[in-house]
């Protein structure tokens, strides 16, 4: 039975679960006239549960429901800014949503159900529950993607997410129910992340676990969407609609570190020597390959993906360190990340308008006449991008290279290194368009008049600024929460 | 008493001031500037000429002490000092005087030399600066200073020869005798680093007292071989010193350099910068003295220098080239001098020198003024009725040139030829028979010349001035008619016909024919007054170090009996029977058979055009320095740096990046079933991957 | 007597079949989501056998909770379908690649 | 005042860039009044470096702040007399540049006035930073700025330059980071001081070595990664230039003796003979190359590269005298001589890039063949051109010579072959410096570009007039400037004697 004690720490979720459902009724009820209440609504409720994780905090970790449910700092930390990027997405997405007709309730109800679905993943403490975290997050997207329904990409983009997708989580459940098998061998079988964590030592089938492990980096791969398991990336941020893109962008790359390090390091610690290699390759891989493939993109929305996945694989450096700080530095990189792709989407979302998605790279052109904040909004969001100092992306790039180093894993700082300055030309390429080039007459760029949005993007962008000039406490607040 | 600080800053600075005011004030000033210009300049002048001759005066006899102290230290690095400082001795002092006067006689010779040209100011303020630099260079009394003086009057004498800035031949003259100075230079600073080196000072006094430490040290150029310190030092040296004095093979840029004003060849190219070599190797003889080897060197190139430039002289048939060459072979003189350790003989025939030859530069400035700027000797004649001071002036500089007794060139290129037959240096028997024909060549060269400009009948015509000349303008513009800054002049120098005058030439005014004459003077008396203790009675004491075994000039001193003896015993020596056989041809050809010159042109044809063609030491160098530097920089350029470094390392590395990145763009094909493919492969590589490392 | 093993290599076989057919499939969405069920049916038969030979039943309650993801997925599925075949006319999955590169 | 001078310095400029910013470009004049007046506020300010003693610790000034508790990273700030010299030297420099661009630059130029203010804080952090983290921050974050400034008002083939320039640069530094990164895995700290007295294997420095050379060498540039200056320079505006030729090159050098003489001074030492025969290549086979370049400013582009050529034979030349010969006494000569040659090429190659540029504003091209007795249409510009013509191929009496004298005369102990190569530049330098005077100004009026120049504006004048001061004072009188230096000399050359295997 549970306890009044497992309601509480459930607190933020279960008040989740209420709200939604509560702005279901409300988007069926409300006059049309009143709807873009819901908005402010939603916010206001994303918001709250904020305060409702970080208020309920305890000090120490809290599990509940026999440890299927976890509450430590790193799911805090993850369900902080998940919610809070989320409500940014919100921000940025109203005045598209309108200009496309698809403001509605379910367009945030279904975000709320997926950062629902967040919240859940990153405190799993069991594989049940990471299943059905996973499950409620990649439902709801697919929903998101395919949200724009005359469009002609949408759909496209939503059935390719959703068969690999599904091929992925196959290839999940189908490693843990070789764990799970290989748990009974020789002990009592579990699903229980914290008791596998010792399999290793009494199981009388390694081969079985170790192969469950593999097909579980599959799962954690393609969530991240590192290479070879990025091929839905691209073509899912092309054809979604932009806010959702963004969504997936920060929100799910938090979702997916959680899924990581819960599963490798709480689940299946004791195998890190046999995972260490296996993620040093997949971040090699993706590495070379997104800042490569990067560089010949047109598309700002496909070069992001692409972007995004060498990104995934700077993360993977520093979850491969296997180490409290490289698990650190990874989350800090991966919150980092988040922080810099909404600035990004933003500032396209800001010049996108009815009739024209801002999606070309060279629909950027001359923007510094335009719109010379807007510009320069863009430009701090690139260069954090590329890793130059003084702005966030750059720190960022040191913890998980100082991580890998410290690991012994030098040369795959080098290949980190290396993929920098290859990634350098396309970011760089970006502000050369906004900067240096002059607007073509047809092309006439107008910046939204919605103040929050503007608002909200300035102090967004500016983040990567001050947090670049001031790193030290979200470093010390990531580091704390594993401990170091 | 000893000299005070004060009047020696006063010296050097003075003329840094004078050529401040004419080059910063008197532009702002409009028409007044030009006076301003020439007066201050002057006037400081005058206030250092005379401070000058104090300072001699005290040194001789007035018993003053040497003076050598620094006024600020340039920079201090541990122990290395650099400083600027003054060192003066009667050397340095006589240096002064020679210099201080020949720069005071051309600013008063430029007045009317330069009286139209609409650079005026900027021709005051280059010679006050120029004489600023020349102090500065004879005053040092460190190796840091030296160097400053010796790039100083550089900059001045590039500046000077490009002076008319758009005639080609000057702005390529300029910069050959700055490029061709700074080979020299380039020896000269690293004979200053390697008396660092050696020496750990770069102050005179000290490196002279460690000089005799010199011998022994060895330099180790590579693994097994090793060259004697002290010869390096002074070869390294030496290389400056004929790069300013223009010895063989660096004397390229000397006989360019008359592109510049006659006052600044007169100046510069003849009287004072080229001997600043002479002078430093004088200076530097407590070290010369340490390497007979160098010496040896410095002897076959002053040899070769006197006679084989000399050669060309005879060939020219531009009166100041004429000059020119002659100041390149007497400059050997100078140079076979200090090659025998007669450092004091060098030193009194650079004195000697300045003063005829200036004399010689500034007469045939002045014909040149008489003949509108038409240097070609073949169009002059007879010009002695209508120009007779210049005409007699310029008689003296040439006896005084080819040695004729008691002219004070006499005394000292004798008593130089005299100590070469009596030196046993290696090369000095090569010497000895250079300066020894060196002397019938002088003789032919000048005698021409004289005959040539001022005798036999006038190979120019007169015509009435027509009106589209600009001389119509201002009814008596005889002089120098380039410098305006209209660009008409240049064709009218080069295109107008030869030896087409449109007035009569005529004697040049008063401040031409004065210095003329002032010039004069000492070029007749000077040697005579001085010879005695400038050769032979020590004077210069401890400015001068010669080896015992080197000092030709004590032998010499044994049969001295006074100068006029020595005049007298001149007559009866080889040099005055050679001088009296260049006058005898010389006058047989030009004034009696005029025709038989060009037979035997046309006889000694092949002769003719090696001299003619200086040897093709220009175009060798030319084609050697300056075209196959640029050929070697266009090869670095486009194949190294463009081609190999750019197009094959940087955009070779970005192209393959873009090459890579276009062929893995194609794996995105779009469609599902690849995509799900890829994950397989995904999978299947993991787990090869951990068969194959796992466990 | 069936062992434990050969409940694995059925749900082995079962797994590769259907992920063989993800990608061997040219033809249409249909069996996509055919073989998606399948996977997952290959997941349970997993489960189901391990807890029930190893003697603990949290394996089957997973396979409760996958089964009824799987619902929810084939319903979503079925809907990203019915958009795709109305956008475009056609669920043939070698028409769908406007997006590439 | 003088706890948080450096700190002071630092962000003056970076702060007030905001507001230039904020002027608009519907308000040129008032940019352009504010970033002047910030600049020489900057300056005034960075005179009080002047109480530097130097006779006093090697480091002065000193500023702390806990920066990253948890990292042990500080931002810690001093200077010693080479930061100083370097400092004043940006300062006085950055007011010229404002001054140079005053009404050149029509197109946004609050914009530009910006970037202006942006690079000299930038600049100045790089002198003053202590600590290797805040050093790299400053030493990559100045790309930013010069990026923007080239780009966006730069020449035709900007694009390709920047490019250049930024992937360039970036590619040596990451090398650098790696390095650093390395270093905190054994010191667990930044602090300069710290990773100096760290013991390292021969393996390591001989790794960490190259890592921090091919960052500087590049940012030197030296031969043969040199080839992004040309480029960069030829696209950049005169404002660019001059800040790329006067400070961005010399952060390369400085840290070459920040970093490779204190942490790396055994392997420095093995390795020494590859960084000079570099650097004797940069003389002579960058000479040549300017020798025949058709552009001006590609041609001063590639002196500059030679010039810097005797900043690294200086430094690395001093490893060779006192690790063989143990002649400190020579070895901080060639340093010394380093050093000066830094400040000296700062105002010299700044000073001709301002020529070029003022030439160019008249005639829009910068092809030599296109000009031609320049002299008969600007006499005073002639003779400011001159004058740093002369500088830049070391005239005594003007800055160029004190350093390249400095380094010959110590090279000469070293090698007589370094110094007979090194010597060469008094030939070659003089040779492409004034055949460019040669072609450019003397000689009649031969281009219609010509012929429509205008005589010199007072601004112009003035511009000129800074440098040429500058030039001279140095020039005549260089010993202020090396006591300055003497001490913090001094320590370099015994931090490179110092043995850490």
């Amino acid at each position: 039975m549970p306890t009044l004690y497992d309601i509480l720490t459930l607190l933020p979720e279960l008040y989740l679960v209420a709200a939604v459902c509560l702005i279901l009724l409300l988007d069926a009820f409300m006059k049309p006239a009143q709807r873009p209440q819901l908005h402010w609504i939603s916010i206001v409720v994303l918001l709250v549960a904020i305060y409702l994780v970080v208020a309920g905090q305890p000090e120490q970790t809290a599990t509940a429901f026999n440890g299927m449910f976890v509450r430590d700092h790193v799911a805090e930390i993850l369900k902080v800014f998940a919610l809070g990027l989320t409500a940014v997405v919100f921000v940025y997405a109203r005045p598209y949503m309108i200009d496309r007709k698809l403001f509605g309730g379910e367009f945030y109800s279904l975000m709320i159900f997926a950062v629902l679905g967040v919240m859940v993943l990153v405190s799993a403490g069991n594989l049940v529950t990471i299943y059905l975290g996973l499950a409620l997050l990649s439902l709801s997207s697919y929903a998101l993607v395919a949200l724009n329904r005359d469009a002609l990409l949408p759909p496209e983009a939503a059935i390719k997410y959703f068969v690999l997708s599904a091929l992925a989580g196959g290839m999940l459940l189908y490693g843990m129910s070789m764990v799970y098998g290989a748990s009974g061998m020789g002990g009592t079988p579990t699903l229980d992340l914290a008791k596998l964590h010792d399999v290793m030592a009494y199981t009388t089938a390694p081969k079985l676990l170790l192969l469950g492990l593999i097909f579980m980096l599959v799962g954690i791969g393609f969530e991240l969407g590192v290479a070879p398991f990025h091929m839905w990336l691209p073509d899912v941020y092309h054809g979604a609609p932009t806010p959702v893109t963004t969504f997936i962008g920060a929100v799910s790359k938090l979702a997916a570190f959680g899924l990581a390090w819960r599963l490798l390091e709480v689940g299946m610690g004791d195998l890190s020597r046999y995972w260490q290699p296996m993620l040093a390759a997949l971040a090699t891989a993706s590495l070379v390959l997104g800042n490569l493939v990067a560089i010949v993109q047109t598309n700002f929305k496909r070069m992001m993906a692409y972007s995004t996945i060498s990104h995934m694989g700077y993360v993977l450096l520093g979850l491969s360190a296997a180490t409290p700080e490289g698990y650190s530095a990874a989350l800090f990189y991966v919150i980092c990340y988040a922080l810099m792709s909404a600035a990004a989407f933003g500032v396209m979302l800001v010049l996108t308008r009815a009739g024209f998605e801002c999606e070309e790279i060279s629909d950027f052109k001359g923007l510094n006449q335009k719109a010379p904040w807007m510009a320069f909004l863009m430009l701090l969001a690139m260069f954090s991008l590329a890793g130059v100092p003084p702005l966030f992306g750059f720190w960022a790039k040191v913890l998980v290279l100082e991580a890998a180093i410290h690991a012994d894993m030098l040369w795959l700082a080098i290949v980190g290194i290396v993929a920098a300055f290859i990634g350098l030309y396309y970011y760089l390429y970006v502000i050369k368009v906004m900067y240096f080039d002059t607007a073509e007459e047809g092309a006439v760029v107008e910046v939204k008049a919605d103040t929050s949005l503007r608002v909200v993007l300035s102090v967004n962008a500016l983040a990567l600024l001050a947090l670049g000039l001031y790193w030290g406490p979200l470093l010390a607040w990531c580091q704390r929460a594993f401990g170091v | 008493m000893g000299l005070s600080t004060s009047v020696l800053l006063t010296i050097a600075l003075a003329p840094l001031f004078g050529s401040l005011v004419a080059g910063f004030v008197s532009p702002f000033l409009g028409r007044a500037g030009r006076a301003v210009a020439h007066s201050v300049t002057i006037a400081c002048m005058i206030v250092s000429v005379a401070l000058s001759f104090q300072v001699l005066y005290q040194l001789t006899l007035g018993g003053a002490e040497n003076y050598n102290q620094n006024i600020y230290t340039w920079f201090q690095v541990g122990q290395v000092n650099a400083s600027i400082g003054f060192m003066v001795d009667r050397l340095t002092a006589m240096m002064l005087v020679v210099v201080g006067f020949v720069s005071l006689v051309v600013h008063l010779y430029t007045i009317g030399y330069m009286r139209d040209d609409s650079g005026y100011t900027r021709f005051f303020s280059y010679i006050s600066l120029f004489t600023f630099s020349m102090f500065m260079l004879v005053m040092s009394n460190n190796f840091l200073q030296l160097f400053f003086g010796w790039e100083a009057v550089g900059l001045v004498s590039y500046l000077l020869i490009g002076f008319w800035y758009k005639r080609p031949t000057a702005i390529f003259a300029n910069l050959k005798a700055f490029l061709v100075n700074r080979v020299g230079d380039f020896g000269f600073l690293l004979g200053i680093a390697a008396v660092l080196t050696f020496l750990h000072t770069l102050d005179y006094a000290s490196a002279f007292s460690a000089a005799p430490g010199l011998a022994g040290q060895v330099l180790q150029i590579t693994a097994n071989m090793q060259w004697d310190a002290a010869t390096v030092i002074c070869i390294l040296l030496f290389v400056g010193a004929m790069g300013k004095s223009a010895q063989v093979p660096l004397h390229v840029w000397l006989p360019d350099s008359m592109e510049g004003p006659t006052p600044i060849s007169a100046l510069i190219h003849a009287a004072t910068m080229v001997t600043a070599g002479i002078f430093m190797v004088a200076r530097m003889s407590p070290l010369f003295e340490m390497s007979s080897t160098a010496l040896s060197f410095v002897l076959v190139i002053g040899a070769t220098t006197a006679l084989f430039t000399g050669l060309i002289g005879i060939v020219q048939n531009d009166i100041k080239r004429v000059i020119a060459y002659s100041t390149l072979s007497q400059l050997g003189y100078m140079t076979v001098a200090l090659g025998v350790s007669m450092y004091s003989g060098a030193v009194f025939h650079l004195m000697t020198h300045a003063f005829f030859k200036a004399l010689l530069f500034l007469g045939a400035g002045s014909v040149i003024i008489a003949m509108h700027h038409e240097q070609d000797m073949r169009y002059m004649g007879g010009l002695r009725k209508y120009m007779p001071i210049t005409w007699i002036t310029m008689w003296i500089g040439s006896l005084a040139l080819v040695a004729g007794p008691f002219t004070s060139g006499f005394y000292s290129k004798d008593a130089i030829i005299e100590a070469v037959g009596l030196s046993h240096r290696w090369g000095a028997n090569y010497a000895y028979f250079c300066v020894m024909a060196g002397v019938l060549v002088t003789g032919l060269y000048t005698f021409r010349q004289m005959y040539l400009t001022f005798h036999g009948k006038e190979r120019f015509t007169v015509v009435a001035a027509h009106g589209d000349d600009h001389e119509t303008a201002s009814s008596d513009v005889v002089y120098d008619v380039h410098v305006s800054a209209d660009s008409h002049e240049d064709e009218h120098h080069s295109g107008g016909q030869p030896g087409v005058l449109h007035h009569p030439p005529k004697e040049s005014p008063w401040v031409v024919t004065v210095p003329l004459i002032l010039l004069a003077i000492p070029s007749l008396l000077i040697g005579y007054v001085t010879v005695g203790p400038m050769l032979f009675g020590n004077w210069f004491g401890g400015a001068i170090h010669v080896n015992e075994a080197n000092d030709v000039l004590a032998e010499l001193g044994q049969e001295f009996h006074g100068a006029a003896a020595m005049a007298l015993h001149g007559f009866t020596q080889l040099p005055f029977v050679l001088v009296v056989v260049a006058f005898v041809i010389c006058t047989y050809i030009y004034v009696f058979n005029p025709a038989l010159a060009d037979r035997i042109k046309r006889a000694l044809k092949p002769l003719w055009t090696v001299l003619d063609r200086k040897y093709w030491v220009d175009e060798v160098e030319y084609a050697l320095f300056a075209s196959g530097g640029q050929k070697m920089g266009r090869l670095f350029w486009k194949f190294s740096d463009a081609g190999v470094i750019d197009g094959v390392a940087v955009n070779g590395s970005v192209r393959l990046i873009h090459r890579s990145a276009a062929l893995m763009r194609r794996l995105q094909t779009g469609y599902l079933y690849h995509y799900a493919f890829a994950m397989i492969i995904g999978v299947i590589v993991l787990f090869g991957g951990y068969r194959l490392f796992g466990n | 007597m069936i062992s434990l093993a050969h409940y694995i290599v059925l749900g082995a076989v079962l797994f590769c079949i259907a992920v063989a057919g993800l990608f061997i499939n040219r033809k249409n969405v249909i069996v996509l989501l055919m073989s998606i069920e399948l996977m997952l049916l290959a997941v349970n038969m997993n489960f189901v056998a391990f807890s029930r030979f190893l003697g603990d039943v949290s394996g089957q309650v997973f396979v409760f909770f996958i089964l009824t993801v799987a619902a929810a997925e084939a319903a979503v599925g079925l809907a990203i379908l019915v958009l795709l075949f109305r956008t475009r006319n056609t669920i043939n999955i070698a028409d769908i690649n406007s997006m590439k590169g | 005042m003088f706890t948080h001078l450096l700190s002071l310095l630092i962000w003056l400029p970076i702060v007030g860039a905001v507001p230039v910013l904020l002027a608009g470009s519907a308000r040129p004049m008032l940019a352009r009044w504010l970033a002047l007046l910030i600049t020489i506020a900057t300056f005034v300010i960075s005179l009080w470096l002047l109480r530097y003693d130097p006779n006093g610790s090697v480091m002065q000034l000193q500023e702390t702040h806990v920066w990253i508790a948890t990292w042990g990273v500080h931002f810690t700030l001093a200077v010693d007399g080479i930061s100083v010299a370097l400092i004043l030297m940006t300062t006085f420099v950055g007011i010229l540049v404002i001054g140079g661009a005053w009404k050149v630059i029509q197109n946004r130029p609050h914009q530009y006035m910006a970037c202006m203010l942006l690079l000299e804080g930038l600049l100045i952090g790089v002198f003053c930073a202590t600590d290797a983290l805040v050093f790299y921050a400053f030493f990559e974050a100045v790309l930013i700025p010069m990026y923007i400034l080239i780009g966006m008002w730069g020449g035709p083939r900007r694009v390709y330059a920047t490019l250049k320039l930024f992937i360039y640069t970036f590619t040596g530094s990451v090398f650098m980071l790696i390095a650093l990164l390395y270093l905190y895995q054994k010191a667990h700290t930044f602090d300069l001081a710290t990773l100096a007295a760290l013991p390292l294997t021969f393996k390591e420095q001989a790794w960490l070595f190259f890592g921090f050379l091919i960052a500087f060498a590049i940012k030197v540039p030296m031969v043969p990664v040199h080839t992004w200056l040309p480029d960069a320079h030829v696209e950049a505006p005169t404002g660019g230039s001059v800040w790329l030729a006067a400070v961005m090159l010399k952060i390369g050098t400085y840290g070459m003796v920040r970093f490779i003489l204190p942490i790396t001074p055994d392997a420095g030492a093995h390795f020494a003979w590859i960084v000079i025969v570099l650097s004797l290549v940069a003389i002579i086979y960058i000479g040549y190359v300017a020798l025949v370049q058709e552009d001006m400013k590609k041609l001063v582009a590639y002196s500059s590269v030679a010039h810097m050529g005797f900043v690294t034979l200086g430094i690395f030349m001093a490893f060779m005298l006192v690790r063989e010969g143990g002649n400190t006494e020579m070895a901080s000569l060639g340093m010394q001589g380093a050093m000066v040659q830094m400040i000296s090429h700062g105002f010299v190659s700044g000073a001709m890039f301002t020529c070029i540029g003022v030439m160019y504003d008249r005639t829009h091209t910068r092809q030599i063949k296109d000009y031609g007795g320049v002299i008969n249409m600007m006499p005073w510009f002639g003779f400011f051109y001159v004058l740093f013509a002369m500088a830049n191929c070391g005239l005594p009496g003007t800055s160029g010579f004190v350093g390249e004298f400095m380094v010959i005369l110590a090279s000469f102990s070293a090698s007589p072959w370094i110094a007979l190569f090194a010597t060469f530049t008094l030939i070659i330098g003089a040779g492409y410096t004034l055949w460019l005077v040669k072609r450019v100004l003397w000689g009649p009026v031969t281009t219609e570009h010509v012929r429509h120049m205008t005589p010199m504006t007072a601004r112009e004048t003035w511009v000129l007039i800074g440098f040429a001061v500058a030039v001279l004072a140095i020039g005549m009188w260089p010993q202020p400037l090396v006591h300055l230096m003497d001490s913090s000399v001094a320590h370099l050359v015994q931090q490179l004697a110092v043995h850490k295997i």
